[in-house]
């Protein structure tokens, strides 16, 4: 049963670390808590699940789809909140008060145009296939959503780590009065960042509704709260600890659940990552300063 | 001799408090100019203006011709104005190399940014030393050689240095300003806003005086330092 | 004059999907009961609340109906949680509130004036799961369930004592908690303890899920569910995963008894999606208080009008689309007087082709 | 070793970052009374210095003492209730409070009322609030800040802050004032100017230690000098021992800066 | 009129209790934000007293004073058991500690027999009146406003400005860190207990991580540069469902849109001084 529940680990830890990582996204260039995040997730899942069911598109297609509508939709909060927010100063929290609305407004349009009741894709859009390798369960969904958890993250990973765009976002973060005095168009790549950390958002919601098969307006909400985990356990802002972060929370829940009891899985995750960060105060990954003065 | 930058009637407020009230003046292409005054006179205030983190309420700013008060900062970066400002802002959470790569951002030519780095290590050798470290982690001293560096890593056409010995230890000044001289020798525009007049007006070509916000004086560097004026507000008698 | 009725259901948030098919059967039936003229020549008017799910929006949404609005009496609120918190409200202002769907222990303890027409997961459970026992001889079972969520808990505690009484050993105990988006951990753990069976006290949402992963697994015991397997539609979509799974419930799509025939006829009609037994024991219910407000005389003093119906309403019987009803006193923990229970015998279904099928014991 | 008069002592001090050994084998006295001087190049570890001292940092090894008492592993707040207080390179004001608060938070030890005082509002919390904004504006307005006490700190150029940052210390009623170079960014006539609050200071019995590139500053206050240079202390002495010192020169001054 | 008076106040007096309570969680944040300290765990703070409120009084029946104050010190004590290590952290960090603590707290409950697990508590008799909770916001206004003149006032504000300088300048910042932690959990406890006995039942799913987001939101929407702006953040999260309940299925969209648009055009909250004065001299600039 240990190698079942390995794998059983490694997907549910990938699965978070795709939602992760447009959160850990923005959180890292525009330093904001994105609450709206987990109903830009739940939009990726009915984008896609309309475009496979009313105009019988392909998944990939569909997949698509759905990542330029919740790509659109972040850039519109960007756009259109985050910025005139910018613009006025605004003080830290604030920004991410402005996404709770979103999310609000966000899940219940949802649940206006596709009622509250569970959805799900029909079963001939699944992936099919199932091996089974030495005992252990494999369906082909499962290999799917690690593969692109992982691709994804070593591109978006390379990308920042090695070029000039990825030292240019960590000048933003910091602080983006300095970063544009260096030539950085600051307000282009907080627009970029967000349309790509919800695209990406976009996709781990189809993902994750093809394999929980629920589709509900409020399947964002605990994935939220998980990924705030994720990212703060990973370091914010950083993809490494996004993956890290995921694959961590998912072994602790899963091995308590299997060794313990399944009634500590959150208690289990949550309390190891409560006595990470007073080991590690910030995360994982995070970079500490430590000049004082 | 032609003009490079040239300001018309600016002024810049803090909310209702107008700090810089109407100024006017100009750069000459290939030459120090300096802009000296006392604390709060609205030096910092100006710069700032002129590389676009402050919106002018008033006035133009012509650059090689072209009206730039109202461009984002990035792109009068991309200009070839480029500014080291008061408290340095330097990255903290990056490393030396990595603020003195992003000095580069806005060119792509690899081979010519390799050469500018060189040439900066080459005037900053403490820096080369530290490359690998935080930023956040220098020394003062340290800090201001990187801001200087970074600044030189864009290529400018015209650099804005705001009170770039400060924090220097002497030797490291006349480094400085032997730099200064010698970078714009080779042709760079250079505004300098200084606490140390002596030392700027002496390599300036112009001057301008600011108090409270308006242009007082305006001479030649010599001339300047000659001035009593000057001498008693500005250089300690 | 039009005879007001509150509801308050749970019509956004995380209940929605039980509140609007709940609110969706009593529309219907109002409908049904309008057009035939109403009650004594009344008609029937719906106060429509949204109580989110939420206690405080709960106590509020009630206070309003019987307060301002001056509601006769209030269907809901959809969770028993929120029951718990609003009932009280209600009783105390000697107004009738009648539960559609909630099925927690001690509801009907809150006072008199308290009623439900859901059966309770101890009416159903043991007949559930001693017909499985025979049909597949089961000699060890495994268990699932939600633990942080009253209805799911304490669907299990009845389970585990029924699973005492019937003395059928349990091989593993597993939970999980709302918003889990995998159940692998826990199934695993199950697969190794080898049970014939695995009873599962679950909402609908998860309930396929778990199935399906059960089967992605290779699981081949079949399933025993509680209220929370109540939907067609859970079957229809975990199709072959669901074959074989014992449910009792008070009502099915697919019973022929005529009533139920022609709700869910009427139901597909005016909403174009199939209804469930929430949206069925809604129905239901304002059935059964029409039928008591037959005998009641409306005085128009709204207090004795209350009164009247909470004397009218234990007598009243239907037989409607979960088949024939009435009530029984509930049996307070305090001795206490408390309200009214469902007493309403439960069919046992068996999943067969992805649909319900009454279980023919022979 | 310790006479009275020394108020500071700092014995075979070390630090390093890592691998970065940035201090060595320091020792030097701070005398009581006096303006003492630390200059040296730029990353020389003037400041680790000081944040040793102040306790936000501590040293690898070595000792220091204040009054004779150990101030290691010390937190720095007690350090301040010990009777020393500092001033910042990189100026650290409150910026979002005005200036007389900035003054009045230095205080914060030296009014004493409990909750009870706070809650009750009691005469003797009342007392003690109003002789401490007496004394704030004392203090801005000795560095001419007074006009300005009720602007927010955030607002002021960059000079007016450094001074700001001066009363602030000073209100914490310290025995030794550090200064991490108070004179940056000030034009020649405000030196002066701080100059003599410099000498009134050291005349009204405080200790001062300062860190400042600024040698007509340092050379025309200071009794006595330290001079670091890659972490270690290659010369003490006078203003005049220290300025002719061969390595000095070549390590700090250079040539020129005589004839400046 | 009068008449129409007890028909307002039978059907809005739980609202009305709700915005007090409210109130006062949004001030127990306000305190710990004061210091700089993003601290989440006031839900789990209110949770703490609201079980042991609500135990004290169902199984032992105690006075409700008595409860109310156990109700305060019980989360108080919790507070600072756990400050020490925790307060070391800060921001985003410190907010995800204290979510994760909170978690750790619901999920306790959740399995403890005495609480009754997810079926939580029912049948907590009505205890709350009107003026407990007038009274007890009253003095807790009182008193932070009172801490917010003090010294301790401005030390909470340099430590949130700037921690190092704040201890050099002799503040001892663990203390007074914990202090507001401690005094923040305490009220919020308080309120937690206060609630348990208005609303008949309490179960662990109310004090979770969308309670702990929502308290947050109240402060944040008011405006956390005074105590008014807490008050008057509560008071419109509490009842602007309330006030849009008409509009039937677009309540909460329209709900979340409001809320986006307050923050959108008060940034600072709704109640910001500085704005005010700036409307009486005349703005004329920005920064770009
Ligand atoms: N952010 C701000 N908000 C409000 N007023 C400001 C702000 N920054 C500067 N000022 C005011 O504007 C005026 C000019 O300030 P500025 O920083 O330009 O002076 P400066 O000449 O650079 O002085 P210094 O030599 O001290 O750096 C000062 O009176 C200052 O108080
Ligand atoms: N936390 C740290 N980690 C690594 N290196 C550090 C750290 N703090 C300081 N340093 C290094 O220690 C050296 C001494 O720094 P310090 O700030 O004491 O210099 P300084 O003498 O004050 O210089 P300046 O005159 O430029 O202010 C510098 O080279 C700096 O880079
Ligand atoms: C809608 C149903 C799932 C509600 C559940 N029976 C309860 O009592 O909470
Ligand atoms: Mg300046
Ligand atoms: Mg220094």
């Amino acid at each position: 049963m240990l190698e079942q529940q390995l794998l059983n680990a490694l997907t549910l830890g990938s699965v978070y670390a795709l939602f992760a990582l447009g959160f850990t996204l923005v959180f890292g260039v525009l330093a904001v808590i994105n609450l709206s995040h987990g109903a830009i997730f739940m939009v990726g899942s009915y984008a896609a699940l309309w475009l496979v069911s009313h105009l019988d598109a392909p998944l990939w297609l569909a997949m698509l789809g759905a990542m330029l509508l919740s790509g659109t939709l972040g850039l519109l909060v960007d756009v259109l909140i985050l910025k005139p927010l910018r613009a006025r100063n605004a003080p830290h929290l604030t920004p991410m008060i402005a996404t709770i609305g979103v999310g609000i407004m966000l899940t219940s349009a949802a649940q206006g145009m596709f009622g509250a009741e569970v959805l799900r894709f029909p079963e001939e859009t699944l992936p099919a296939g199932e091996f089974i390798v030495g005992g252990v369960h494999v369906r082909a969904l499962e290999i799917a959503i690690v593969a692109i958890a992982f691709i994804l993250m070593a591109v978006l990973f390379t990308a920042l780590k090695r070029t000039q765009l990825g030292r240019a976002l960590r000048a933003i973060a910091e602080s983006p009065k300095a970063a544009s005095l260096l030539g950085i168009n600051v307000e282009g790549l907080f627009h970029v960042t967000s349309f790509v950390a919800a695209a990406l958002g976009g996709i781990a919601g189809v993902l994750i509704g093809l394999d929980f098969n629920a589709i509900t307006p409020q399947m964002g909400q605990p994935m939220l709260h998980k990924g705030l985990a994720v990212i703060i356990l990973g370091g914010m802002g950083d993809i490494r600890g996004a993956l890290i972060g995921g694959l961590f929370l998912g072994f602790a829940e899963v091995i308590s659940k299997a060794y313990l009891s399944s009634q500590m899985g959150d208690a289990v995750a949550f309390g190891l990552l409560f006595l990470i960060l007073l080991v590690r105060p910030s995360g994982l990954f995070g970079r500490v300063l430590e000049r004082k003065a | 001799m032609s003009v490079l930058l040239r300001v018309h009637d600016l002024a810049v407020s803090y909310g209702h408090i107008e700090a810089v009230k109407g100024i006017n003046f100009h750069l000459n292409s290939g030459e120090i100019t300096a802009l000296v005054g006392a604390n709060g006179a609205g030096k910092s205030t100006t710069l700032l203006a002129l590389s676009g983190l402050l919106r002018a309420t008033r006035g133009t700013i012509e650059f090689d011709g072209q009206d730039i008060s109202r461009l984002p900062a990035h792109q009068i970066v991309r200009h070839g104005v480029v500014q080291v400002a008061e408290g340095r802002a330097i990255l903290t959470t990056l490393t030396v190399a990595e603020n003195l790569a992003l000095g580069a951002y806005t060119r792509d030519d690899k081979a010519a940014i390799a050469a500018t780095l060189a040439e900066v290590y080459e005037i900053f050798p403490r820096l080369k030393d530290r490359a690998g470290q935080f930023a956040g982690n220098l020394s003062g001293g340290e800090q201001q050689m990187l801001a200087i560096g970074r600044a030189l890593m864009a290529k400018p056409k015209l650099l804005l240095l705001d009170e770039p010995s400060m924090g220097l230890a002497p030797l490291m000044v006349q480094e400085i300003f032997r730099t200064l001289v010698e970078i714009n020798r080779k042709g760079l525009t250079i505004l300098l806003v200084e606490q140390n007049v002596r030392q700027a007006l002496k390599i300036a070509r112009h001057g301008y005086v600011i108090e409270t916000g308006k242009i007082v004086l305006a001479d030649s560097g010599a001339n300047l330092l000659a001035n009593p004026e000057v001498e008693a507000a500005y250089l300690g008698g | 004059a039009d005879i007001k009725i509150g509801i308050a259901e749970a019509l956004t948030g995380g209940a929605a999907q039980y509140g609007v098919a709940i609110r969706n059967g009593f529309q219907l039936a109002a409908d049904e009961i309008n057009a035939k003229g109403g009650i004594n020549g009344n008609k029937i008017a719906l106060v429509i609340e949204d109580e989110q799910a939420k206690k405080e929006e709960g106590i509020n949404v009630f206070k309003k109906l019987i307060f301002q609005d001056k509601v006769l009496m209030i269907f809901g609120p959809t969770l028993s949680n929120s029951f718990f918190a609003a009932g009280p409200v209600a009783n105390a202002a000697k107004t009738v509130v009648f539960g559609t769907s909630v099925t927690a222990n001690g509801i009907t303890d809150i006072g008199p004036y308290t009623f439900r027409n859901s059966v309770m997961e101890s009416d159903v459970l043991p007949i559930t799961v001693a017909t499985a026992t025979k049909h597949y001889k089961l000699q060890k079972v495994a268990v699932i369930y939600g633990n942080d969520d009253a209805f799911t808990k304490s669907g299990y505690d009845v389970f585990k004592k029924v699973l005492e009484e019937q003395k059928l050993p349990v091989t593993t105990t597993e939970t999980y908690v709302k918003g889990d988006v995998d159940f692998k951990a826990q199934l695993t753990k199950i697969k190794g303890s080898n049970p014939d069976a695995i009873v599962c006290s679950c909402l609908a949402e998860e309930a396929a899920n778990i199935m399906l992963q059960a089967r992605g697994l290779g699981i081949k015991a079949p399933f025993i569910g509680g209220n929370g397997f109540n939907s067609p539609k859970l079957f229809e979509i975990s199709k072959l995963a669901g074959e074989g799974t014992f449910v009792g419930s008070p009502w099915s799509n697919t019973n022929p008894a005529p009533a139920n025939k022609a709700f869910v006829a009427a139901y597909q009609q005016k909403f174009g999606s199939e209804p469930n037994q929430f949206a069925a024991q809604g129905y239901d219910a304002l059935h059964i208080a029409a039928a008591a407000l037959k005998d009641v005389k409306l005085s128009g003093d709204i207090a004795a009008d209350r009164e009247a119906l909470k004397n009218a309403l234990p007598k009243a019987t239907i037989n409607g689309a979960t088949g024939p009803f009435k009530f029984r006193p509930a049996q307070t923990k305090t001795g206490k007087p408390g309200g009214w229970d469902a007493d309403q015998k439960p069919f046992i279904y068996i999943v067969k082709g992805g649909k319900f099928t009454l279980y023919d014991s022979k | 070793m310790n006479t009275p008069q020394t108020l500071l002592s700092i014995r075979n001090v070390g630090k390093h970052f890592g691998g970065l050994h940035v201090l060595q084998d320091v020792s030097f006295e701070v005398p009581a009374g006096g303006i003492y001087g630390l200059i040296g190049p730029n990353g020389a570890g003037k400041t680790t210095v000081f944040n040793l001292v102040t306790g936000l940092l501590a040293p690898s090894s070595g000792t220091i003492e204040f009054q004779g008492e150990s101030l290691v592993g010390l937190p720095p707040h007690q350090i301040t209730h010990r009777g020393i207080a500092r001033t910042f390179q990189n100026i650290r004001i409150f910026k979002e409070m005005s200036l007389l608060e900035n003054v009045m938070i230095g205080m914060h030890e030296h009014l004493k009322y409990g909750a009870g005082g706070i809650f009750f509002n009691s005469s003797a919390c009342r007392a003690a609030e109003k002789r401490a904004r007496e004394r704030a504006f004392e203090l801005l307005s000795w560095l001419g800040l007074e006009h300005k006490a009720a602007m927010l700190a955030d607002n002021l150029s960059y000079g007016d802050q450094r001074k700001l940052e001066f009363a602030r210390a000073l209100a914490t009623e310290p025995k030794l004032l550090l200064l991490d170079e108070p004179v940056a960014g000030m034009n020649p006539s405000e030196k002066t100017l701080l100059m003599e609050e410099i000498i009134n200071i050291r005349n009204r019995g405080y200790g001062v230690f300062m860190i400042e590139h600024d040698m007509r500053f340092v050379m025309g206050l200071c009794d006595r000098i330290a001079v670091l240079n890659f972490g270690r202390i290659i010369a003490e002495g006078s203003p005049d021992e220290v300025r002719n010192n061969q390595e000095v020169i070549e390590a700090y001054l250079g040539r020129e800066e005589e004839a400046a | 009129m009068m008449e129409w008076f007890n028909d307002f106040w039978s059907t809005y007096s739980t609202l009305v209790f709700s915005v007090g309570v409210h109130a006062l969680l949004a001030l127990s944040i306000w305190l710990t934000l004061s210091c700089g300290l993003l601290s989440l765990a006031n839900a789990a703070f209110m949770g703490i007293g609201a079980y042991v409120s609500a135990l004290l009084t169902l199984q032992l029946g105690w006075s409700f004073p008595l409860v109310l104050l156990t109700g305060g010190i019980a989360p108080a004590v919790v507070a600072l058991l756990i400050g020490a290590p925790v307060l070391r952290l800060s921001g985003v960090y410190l907010a995800m500690a204290t979510l994760a603590f909170g978690e750790v707290v619901r999920i306790t409950v959740l399995n403890l027999e005495i609480t009754g697990g997810p079926e939580g508590l029912n049948g907590i008799p009505l205890e709350t009146e009107g003026w407990h909770i007038a009274a007890l916001l009253a003095l807790t206004i009182y008193g932070l406003a009172r801490l917010r003149r003090s010294k301790v006032g401005r030390a909470f504000e340099a430590i949130k400005e700037d921690e190092v300088a704040a201890r050099l300048m002799g503040i001892n910042v663990d203390r007074y860190k914990l202090l507001a932690f401690t005094l923040g959990s305490f009220i919020a406890g308080v309120a937690g207990a206060l609630n348990a006995h208005f609303t008949f039942f309490i179960s662990p799913r109310e004090y979770g991580f969308e309670a702990a987001v929502d308290i947050l939101t109240m402060a944040v929407l008011g405006g956390i540069s005074s105590l008014i702006g807490p008050l008057l953040g509560s008071s419109i999260i509490t009842l602007l469902p309330e006030l849009l309940r008409s509009l039937h299925d677009y309540r909460s969209f329209v709900n979340g849109a409001v809320l986006v648009l307050v923050v959108l055009f008060l940034p600072k909250g709704l109640w910001d001084p500085r704005r005010f004065r700036k409307w009486f001299g005349k703005a004329k600039g920005a920064e770009a």
